[in-house]
């Protein structure tokens, strides 16, 4: 029946986008919907595409992959970040936005302009969680500068909420978030005797999708819209409603943005 | 004809032989004392009689029911327990049921009398070992007296043809063994056939009509009580006797 | 942050929590009363069978059965014609706990069951009943009795497995509470973890509860 | 599937199996010193004390070990931070490990104290009697007599216990502990290789927990012979 | 002056008083029988002896040492302990101790003997119980006659003063009574003070001196065997006799 589907055009494709459950604000659980960024572009994509109809869950990250992987959800989103690895594993999307990458210390302490501070200071980064694209940057990052190595460290889900209060706390000396994480932890009241860097980098995320010629298709089509809605500004108000600050207006961010592995 | 008639009863566990070739012949309304000393088998040749146990070979006869142990069919061993009711040493009462259920039970399921019929039936028999008034206790509310006579009284209420007793008193309080042996004489009184492995040669004397002597798997005497107990002539009886009355 | 929020968007997962744990207990029950049976048998296939279940049963972790219950067990169906695509996640996490603990399960009644006097069997059989009434009336109360402390430790184990279920992403109050701390992102996840871990606690107490009342009603005293 | 993924993968797995066994085994001997404490504490009854463990006991035991990690996580350092708060000086660092082994420590010194206890009553009452009765003081006669009989009755028990514990530890990467369910997921994150990365560790879990789970038979069969002949 | 002298001994349980007041005094060399029913209190009265249940109130004197059994110490009761060995029911031999052990067990730890000494002491002991070839056996390899043997060797090898036994014969197979109830009346001739409750009249007759009968935690008679066995005024004793003897 799947061939059947695909092979005609005027029906109606169902397509299952998976997003991860608690990942503000990227995606979260929001009823039957995906909340956050990558949510509310998804249905906007949706709306202009009459041949597909997406059906949303969310769940937690890791299984988010295993259910890619096994055929269960079609295409998914979280502010993923590309990796030659995972390209050859998965689809991956054009750009759907730009994530702008700094640095948070205490803000009595001496300023942290970078990871060259980071290195040479000797400084305590807090570990990151593998599963994010700030985990890739440091490595690239330790790669480009062999002689001003960041101390990196992997780690589960940890909420940023918990990295600031670690930090804090003293456990580390900085820790390296998107700014629009800070700002929700600063929003919430926990970011109190804590300052954050200028950017420090900016990084594209995807939507990736299981390697199928079904997919392939939605990709591409899914890539046409993604042109035209940055076109039309909608990315840009976008990010501003979710991240914070119209992130494309960071300083090389609309350079990586055209690059589809930045 | 013989009631009940077992001939070349023959059973071993793991290569080790309990039975030798036993054969046995009751009549109707005969008391059979089984005494012998631990071990020798005794217990073994009730469960085989009731096919608890599946003995390697022999055959039984009951009635008009012949069966061989060596093949013998599911069918065949529910028909001939079914004729047989057993009391065992532990009393071995149904523990989640009470003490009227324990007896409705055999007649529900084993018998298929109707419920209510196997309650009247039930009520009769606790009635007659005194313990109606017990009928909705468990057993672990009971005394080990009162547990052994609502054994009894789950075997009559089946109307066995034969019913097998495995040292009925043995566990029981040296002050509770009294009523129970009461209430098997009374059976034995009404011209209930039965078989009674026992240590208490005072009861076997008072009960039975037969006495058999086993030792080591075999049949080492068979007599009446007199000739057994009072006149024993086989050295090894004599010997169990003196031991087992010496201080008692 | 309110306290009060934080009790009412947990307690909102509390329907799939508990549905979760009480039906996956409940079917896994019934698996380890079919594997006691299958381990109980003469031959040595069977019994090697309920082993190498047990065995799979006891070195699985929890999380991996969820996982792998939720997708890789529709692919299974799909081989056999089934559709499973659109079962809900619920389903998925019930066949993950109850089959991953049906060994255990298993385990507990199979000890329970031999520890059943053997001359309760005999007494039945004695009174001229089939084994299957033998087993219906006789034993199984009596098995379910001897294993119910057993049961209830496993309940413990249900429950700790059952706030696994986030993986799958269904909104249980594991999943409410992680929500609910990422929303903040995370600065009252101490607060919201603590309120959780209680709120756990009183469901164990009260199944606990329960536990007793039903062990005091089978008790043949 | 990427069947490659899962054989290089594999030995990088194997090499952080020590991290989970480190983990599960010193929690379990951390938490069976604690067990028998607390099992001592409830069975003497001790005024005060005995409630509270029991309560303890009962948290520990109804308490899904993950909120459990979670809360021995963000609350143990917060709540020494509170202590030491206004000494100033280097921040109070404790490392994820140690929380990591504190936590499962607990958890299992109060299911292992429920066994202990268990495997106690399970001796003979008449044994202790005995003892006591030939002139042993109650220390000896638990000592010489009670313990060495119930140490066998309680190894299945801790056999379950232990084996939960191993495989609970795949909880731990939630605290940045990488042991093998952590190291999956991370070798996993790169390519995004989850389902491969974890059937891997199930392999590695089913073995380990195969070969504890044998080795404790058989203990359980020396001590038996050791003590009963 | 008595051996030892009991006053006023008082113990519940929950609120149910199993003991109300008993009292009791016993020479050197006495041997004496408790006869009574099933729950009337004779082994909480041995383990109060004993101190293995704690008494609500009541003294003890032991030769020169006194207590008050509602403010006893420690020490108290290992000293008394110390002077006064049991032999149980169900034997409850050490299972995870050789028959040897067993017995050297009480002598290393509750009498400070050496080891070496210890071992003498127990292999005359099972030489004279006529085990000494078991000396390597573990409880589980032996018989019930052989364990209680082994129970009364452990008993006397660490000198008594006083002996306590309950019902040492009780859970033994009928055949294996008799070489028990030899070893105890042998240390009986040989002057051991010792306190036997037991169900078998012919072994009280047999070795005691003194019989006490007890009934709903009272004694309710105390004479000579000849006065409360053969000759019983009181009813309820008479009673209790015919019952437990009526069928052995
Ligand atoms: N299920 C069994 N498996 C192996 N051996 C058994 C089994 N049942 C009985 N035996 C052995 O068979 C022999 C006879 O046992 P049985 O119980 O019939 O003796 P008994 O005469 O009833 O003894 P007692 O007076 O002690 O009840 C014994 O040596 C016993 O160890
Ligand atoms: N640990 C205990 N807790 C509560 N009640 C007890 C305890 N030990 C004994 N009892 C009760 O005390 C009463 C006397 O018991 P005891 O064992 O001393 O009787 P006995 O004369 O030795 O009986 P038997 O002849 O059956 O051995 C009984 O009613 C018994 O139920
Ligand atoms: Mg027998
Ligand atoms: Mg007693």
């Amino acid at each position: 029946s799947q061939k059947s589907q695909s092979a005609s055009k005027n029906h109606v494709q169902v397509i299952n986008v998976a997003g991860v459950a608690d990942d503000r604000p990227y995606t979260y659980s929001d009823g039957n919907k995906i909340g956050g960024y990558d949510g509310e572009l998804f249905r906007k994509i949706d709306q202009a595409l009459p041949q597909y109809k997406f059906k949303y869950s969310t769940t937690s990250q890791n299984s988010v992959f295993v259910g890619l992987e096994s055929g269960k959800y079609d295409i998914a989103s979280s502010g993923f970040w590309y990796s030659k690895q995972r390209a050859q594993k998965y689809l991956f999307s054009n750009p759907t936005g730009v994530a702008d990458l700094r640095l948070v210390y205490r803000s009595d302490e001496k300023q942290i302009t970078g990871f060259s501070d980071i290195a040479k200071r000797n400084l305590k980064l807090a570990p990151i969680s593998s599963d994010d694209a700030r985990y890739n940057f440091v490595e690239q990052y330790n790669k480009e500068h062999p002689k001003e190595k960041v101390n990196l460290q992997a780690i589960g889900d940890v909420t940023s909420g918990d990295a600031l209060k670690q930090l804090q706390q003293k456990e580390f000396d900085a820790v390296f978030y998107p700014y629009q994480a800070f700002i929700g932890v600063k929003n919430a009241g926990g970011a109190k005797g804590l300052t954050v860097s200028k950017s420090v980098g900016v990084k594209n995320d995807y939507f990736i999708a299981n390697k199928s010629d079904k997919n392939k298709q939605l990709v591409q089509a899914i890539n046409k819209e993604l042109k035209k809605l940055k076109a039309s500004g909608y990315l840009n108000k976008l990010a501003k409603k979710w991240l914070g600050e119209d992130t494309f207006k960071l300083p090389g961010a609309e350079k990586n943005f055209a690059n589809p592995k930045g | 004809m013989a009631l009940l008639q077992v001939d070349n009863l023959k059973k071993s566990f793991n290569n080790k032989t309990v039975l030798k070739g036993v054969n046995l012949q009751i009549d109707k309304g005969d008391v059979v004392a089984i005494i012998g000393p631990s071990g020798s088998g005794k217990t073994t040749f009730l469960k085989s009689i009731n096919l608890l146990e599946q003995p390697d070979s022999g055959t039984l006869k009951l009635n008009d029911d012949q069966l061989d142990f060596s093949k013998v069919t599911p069918a065949e061993k529910l028909k001939i327990r079914r004729k047989i009711a057993m009391v065992f040493q532990n009393y071995a009462l149904f523990k989640n049921k009470t003490a009227l259920e324990n007896i409705t039970e055999g007649l529900i399921y084993g018998r298929n009398v109707s419920k209510d019929q196997a309650t009247q039936r039930a009520n009769k028999e606790l009635a007659a070992v005194g313990l109606l008034d017990k009928q909705d206790f468990y057993p672990a509310q009971l005394s080990g007296g009162q547990q052994q006579r609502i054994g009894i009284a789950r075997a009559t209420a089946l109307d066995p043809e034969i019913i097998l007793f495995d040292e009925p008193t043995s566990a029981l309080d040296p002050e509770l063994v009294g009523t129970v042996v009461d209430d098997i004489d009374k059976l034995a009184r009404n011209g209930q056939t039965m078989i009674v492995v026992t240590h208490l040669i005072s009861f076997a004397r008072r009960v039975a009509n037969k006495v058999i002597f086993f030792e080591d798997g075999n049949v080492l005497a068979f007599g009446s009580p007199e000739d057994i107990l009072d006149h024993p002539k086989n050295e090894r009886i004599k010997q169990f006797l003196s031991a087992i009355s010496k201080d008692h | 942050m309110n306290l009060f929020v934080i009790i009412k968007s947990l307690l909102a997962g509390l329907p799939n929590t508990v549905l979760i744990l009480v039906i996956s207990f409940l079917l896994s029950s019934i698996i380890g009363l079919l594997v006691m049976w299958i381990s109980l048998q003469d031959d040595r296939v069977s019994r090697g069978v309920a082993r190498l279940y047990t065995g799979l049963s006891r070195g699985t972790p929890p999380l991996l059965m969820l996982l792998l219950s939720y997708y890789e067990l529709p692919k299974l169906l799909q081989f056999v014609g089934i559709n499973a695509q659109d079962w809900s996640k619920n389903l998925f996490a019930i066949f993950g706990l109850a089959v991953g603990f049906g060994g255990y399960m298993g385990e507990v009644f199979r000890a329970a069951f031999e520890s059943v006097d053997q001359s309760q069997f005999e007494a039945a059989y004695a009174v001229g009943m089939q084994r299957k009434d033998v087993l219906k009336e006789i034993i199984l109360p009596q098995v379910f009795q001897i294993a119910l402390p057993n049961i209830q430790n496993m309940f413990l184990d249900f429950l700790k497995a059952s706030s696994l279920v986030y993986v799958i992403g269904i909104s249980d109050m594991y999943r409410n509470a992680t929500n609910l701390a990422n929303v903040h992102q995370g600065v009252f996840q101490l607060q919201i973890f603590i309120v959780l871990g209680l709120i756990y606690w009183l469901i164990t107490i009260f199944f606990e509860y329960l536990f007793k009342l039903y062990i005091k009603k089978n008790t043949y005293i | 599937m990427d069947f490659n993924f899962m054989i290089n993968s594999f030995p990088k797995l194997l090499s952080v199996l020590p991290i989970t066994l480190f983990i599960s085994i010193l929690g379990a001997l951390l938490g069976l010193v604690l067990a028998v404490g607390v099992a001592i504490g409830r069975e003497k009854r001790i005024p005060v004390l005995s409630p509270i463990l029991s309560l303890l006991v009962s948290l520990f035991r109804g308490i899904p070990i993950i909120v459990q990690i979670y809360i021995v996580y963000y609350g143990l350092p917060r709540l020494l931070y509170y202590f030491v708060q206004h000494g100033k000086g280097s921040g109070l660092v404790l490392p994820s490990m140690l929380i990591g082994v504190v936590a499962f420590a607990l958890n299992a010194a109060a299911n292992l104290s429920e066994s202990i206890r268990s495997a106690y009553h399970s001796v003979d009452r008449s044994q202790y009697d005995a003892a006591i009765a030939v002139g042993l003081t109650p220390y000896e006669a638990v000592k010489r007599i009670v313990f060495p009989q119930l140490v066998p009755n309680f190894i299945p028990n801790f056999s379950n216990i232990f084996l939960d514990l191993i495989k609970d530890t795949a909880l731990v990467y939630n605290i940045g502990i990488i042991e093998v369910m952590g190291k999956a997921n991370i070798l996993a994150s790169f390519g995004f290789n989850y389902l491969e990365a974890y059937l891997d560790a199930l392999v590695i879990y089913l073995v380990v927990c195969f070969i504890f789970a044998k080795l404790l038979l058989i203990l359980e069969a020396k001590i038996k012979q050791r003590v009963f002949a």
